[in-house]
């Protein structure tokens, strides 16, 4: 696996300056607003203004946009057809009835607009800048700690994975079903003992640059925009007044 | 077996091109040194030789093979080419020495006796047997990196390509590796070797293809090395043995026609004036 | 199998967060405790937790060919105990949905309930009850890692199935859908989840 | 600041002595090298200096401050001396290169402000200043060195120790390495570097140190490196400068006085033939 698309995404961003709290408040408020407006228009109109967002002030690279899409289609798309297929109450085997289908089409938008909605989160926070406001809106210090190693350690052990992989598809390690269990269960194991290894050697490294038990830093500084919140609250209600007006 | 490389290029998604048209020729037998910056496309060009990357354009062949990206195809060019990256780490995945030099023999599908015969020809090459049947983590680098180039030679390629061999050992462990190396060369393993290490390529190397922005040059170490546009646009520096030549050959210290290639062969002309 | 964003309805998504919270709020404690009283823990529960993200990574042999990844949630139950792993589990999970888009922000209770909380308790009982009865450590665990992930998908089909009740079958005829529809990849992805958690063992042994 | 080592003796619990008995003094604002070959104890002495490791007898100081394995003995110790290890993962625990930096000023217990200020200064002096917004995970291996070594500068230690901050650099990245322990040198740093690269000690080192079997010998560069049973028993090779310059004097086509330490203070000697 490649470093995720989303990631290098919210990296380069320019919503980067915005407040992570300010884009939770935008992202959260357009999903909320998806789920309990009716789909038409709601989830027309979130989905229209979170992938404008995205990929407009928030520059994010359509390519990047596309391959991060690609994973929650599938089980979209998979969920969406087991909705729509219905069982007949008399004869045998799977239907599709006009009930079913609206079912199915309404639960697709309220997928595809959630979905697009916490992407303009994903494809413009890095994780760093969440977990600090985290830590400043009261979650444990310690959960904290942890959610940041682990997403330091996380690109480590993929990069360690991504090259064992290689190296055993080289050495022909997954040319049958039994070679790759076997390839499976050496790379996981092999990654298992390398995160401790990984975390016994970054604790003597800390501990060399005074770690005493407490984890603080000093990091980016995003202050909350009035202008960015009014535009927030600007389009949510655009979004209600619509999708109630058509209603 | 010749290595064959026509008109490769490669790009990432969404990036420009990495490699632009790559051409190389790799003879039978030969040692070749390949040299670049970080950034010169030097590792996408390894792992499009191994495979492990599909090339966005262009022919890679071994001993005619032409490499395709299915399955048979790439099973094939993996029993001919086999890579050896920088870190051994990334190569030893399996709790000892011996059952990770037998990962390759036994998905090859041999029998249990000739991947036996093939890890003790293996480590016998690379000066690993008394390893064997140690835990890799127990190992040092410099046996790491040979235990993970004997995983690779069991499986018998015709052709070795390896990522800065040298990088990391300590003067002693580099020397066994150099030597390793001419085991396999000896032996008739054609050897492609990435490294920054411009004096060891021109010691070493029967050719060098020096890499940059994409795009290669391929001809003999003494020369390719000693061309100011060459390694200015690559940023590598000229080996000291060639500068120190040129500036002795000017003043008259040694023959006009002398060209050492190395540290010995300089000194041994040093020693006859 | 994580349940996308906007596929639970508000009502539904708010439950399923409801029945998840006090779990993770153990867990939470239970993390802030350990590192209280050693500090360094944090580094060997970021591993883990690391470890966690990167186990869905790794491919599985199917049956369809196509490639299948382990869920992870049974290995972490043996290693890490289900009450740490109901915390880590909800780290991974929120990091999968923003760095993947697998799952979402208010699905994430309900995947959090079925991948952090009854997977790994599922895993952790299976393998006590077996070394209980005197069954070899193999066995365990290899019950550990497949029947938690069978119970991941069972919890997964019925939150779905809930959800979205089939016009006619109703709730369980939708469950039963689900069931049916995830049943083609998951069963042998379960056994897959147990023979490489057996071999993974197997090699941990020797080192 | 000098630092000073007497007797060092270290072994691990049921093993022989790693160290036995090493004596060092580093004179405030030197560059150090420290060779050895792998094995020779070098990463115990360099772990014993940075207080990883508690020594079984012997005492270490720094500016005169004698190191006590307490919490306060420590703390102390580490505002005078950090270490910077082979791998830069070892030392990186944050995603964010400007949050990595910062945690050690944080732990010195520096205003919000001066820790900003320390940092800025900090990347400034590893011309690592652009890398600062960008995440740990994206940058290359050169990069995360230069990082490295930002967050133990950002803590103002006296006496810098840097584990190999040459390896797997390629050139370019090695010379920008050694251009910023140059200007932590003019601003009055203590540097002590470990490496397997000879030719890099005696062009960069005002004195060398070289280990072998848990002893070490200290002297000038052109001399310990230049002394047939010192390399032989700590498993070095001469540097290439030494051999070619006593071939040199030895004709007649350099000064019988001439001491060249690189290539090009010797290119230099024969441009002036």
């Amino acid at each position: 696996m490649s470093a995720p698309a989303l990631d290098t995404a919210a990296w380069a961003s320019p919503w980067r300056r915005y407040s992570p709290g300010d884009k939770v408040l935008l992202s959260l408020g357009l999903v909320i607003s998806a789920l309990v407006l009716p789909p038409w228009p709601a989830s027309g109109l979130v989905t229209a203004i979170a992938l404008g967002l995205i990929l407009g002030p928030g520059r994010v690279p359509p390519h990047l946009l596309l391959r991060a899409a690609r994973g929650p289609a599938a089980f979209i798309v998979l969920g969406t057809v087991s909705i729509a297929i219905t069982w007949r109450t008399s004869g045998f085997g799977p239907t599709v009835t006009s009930e079913s289908l609206t079912a199915a089409a309404s639960t697709l938008s309220h997928a595809v607009a959630g979905t697009s909605a916490v992407l303009l989160l994903a494809a413009t926070t890095p994780m760093t800048d969440l977990l600090s406001w985290a830590r400043r809106r009261g979650v444990p210090e310690a959960v904290v700690d942890v959610a940041g190693l682990t997403y330091r350690l996380l690109f480590v052990l993929l990069e360690s994975v991504s090259a064992v992989r290689s190296a055993q598809t080289a050495r022909l390690g997954y040319t049958s079903r039994r070679a790759t269990l076997r390839s499976a269960s050496g790379l996981a194991a092999a990654t298992l003992t390398r995160a401790f290894d990984r975390a016994r050697r970054l604790e003597t490294g800390l501990a060399g640059r005074g770690f005493e038990g407490v984890m603080r830093t000093v990091g980016e500084q995003q202050s909350s925009s009035r202008s960015f919140e009014l535009w927030t609250f600007a389009s949510l209600a655009l979004v209600v007044a619509v999708s109630l007006g058509v209603a | 077996m010749n290595t064959e490389v026509a008109g490769l290029t490669f790009a990432y998604t969404g990036g420009p091109p990495v490699l632009a048209g790559v051409d190389l020729k790799i003879p039978s037998g030969s040692r070749i040194a390949v040299l670049g910056a970080n950034g010169s496309g030097k590792s996408t060009l390894l792992r499009c030789l191994s495979g492990a990357l599909k090339p966005t354009s262009g022919r890679i062949s071994v001993g005619g093979h032409e490499l395709r990206h299915n399955r048979s195809g790439l099973r094939r060019h993996r029993h001919l080419l086999q890579l050896i990256t920088q870190d051994p780490d990334d190569q030893l995945f399996s709790a000892s020495v011996r059952e990770d030099v037998s990962f390759g023999p036994v998905n090859q599908g041999l029998s249990e006796e000739e991947v036996r015969a093939r890890c003790e020809e293996a480590l016998d090459l690379l000066a690993a047997t008394h390893l064997a049947d140690r835990p890799t983590h127990q190992l040092s680098f410099g046996e790491r990196k040979r235990v993970a180039i004997a995983s690779a030679v069991a499986m018998r390629p015709a052709v070795l390509v390896l990522d800065e061999p040298t990088a990391g050992l300590d003067p002693a462990a580099g020397i066994e590796a150099v030597d390793a190396l001419a085991r396999l060369h000896e032996q008739g393993t054609t050897l492609v070797m990435a490294t920054h290490d411009v004096d060891l390529a021109l010691a070493w190397a029967d050719e060098v293809v020096v890499l940059s922005r994409g795009v290669v040059r391929q001809g003999a170490p003494a020369e390719l090395l000693d061309s100011d546009p060459v390694l200015e646009e690559a940023r590598l520096r000229r080996p000291w043995v060639l500068a120190v030549a040129a500036r002795l050959r000017a003043l008259g210290v040694i023959e006009a026609e002398s060209r050492p290639r190395d540290e010995s062969s300089l000194l041994a002309l040093l020693a006859r004036e | 199998m994580h349940i996308a964003e906007g596929y639970l309805p508000p009502l539904h998504a708010a439950a399923w967060t409801l029945a998840a919270a006090p779990f993770v709020v153990h867990g939470a404690r239970c993390v802030v405790r350990e590192v209280r009283e050693r500090p360094e823990s944090r580094l060997l529960l970021g591993a883990a937790g690391a470890f966690t993200f990167v186990l869905s990574a790794i491919k599985l042999p199917s049956v369809t060919g196509s490639s299948s990844h382990p869920t992870g949630t049974g290995l972490g139950a043996v290693l890490f105990r289900p009450p740490v792993m109901a915390m880590l589990g909800t780290i991974v999970l929120l990091f999968q949905a923003l760095l993947l888009a697998h799952g979402g922000l208010t699905t994430l209770g309900a995947n959090a309930f079925s991948m952090a909380i009854v997977g790994p308790w599922v895993g952790y009982g299976a393998y006590r009850a077996c070394s209980a009865v005197g069954l070899s450590f193999w066995v365990g665990v290899f019950a550990a890692l497949s029947l938690s992930d069978l119970a991941t998908y069972v919890v997964t089909s019925v939150q779905l199935g809930l959800a979205h009740p089939d016009p006619t079958g109703g709730v369980l005829g939708s469950i039963g859908e689900f069931l049916g529809i995830f049943a083609l990849t998951q069963i042998p992805l379960a056994v897959a989840e147990g023979l490489l958690g057996v071999l993974v063992f197997r090699i941990l042994a020797r080192i």
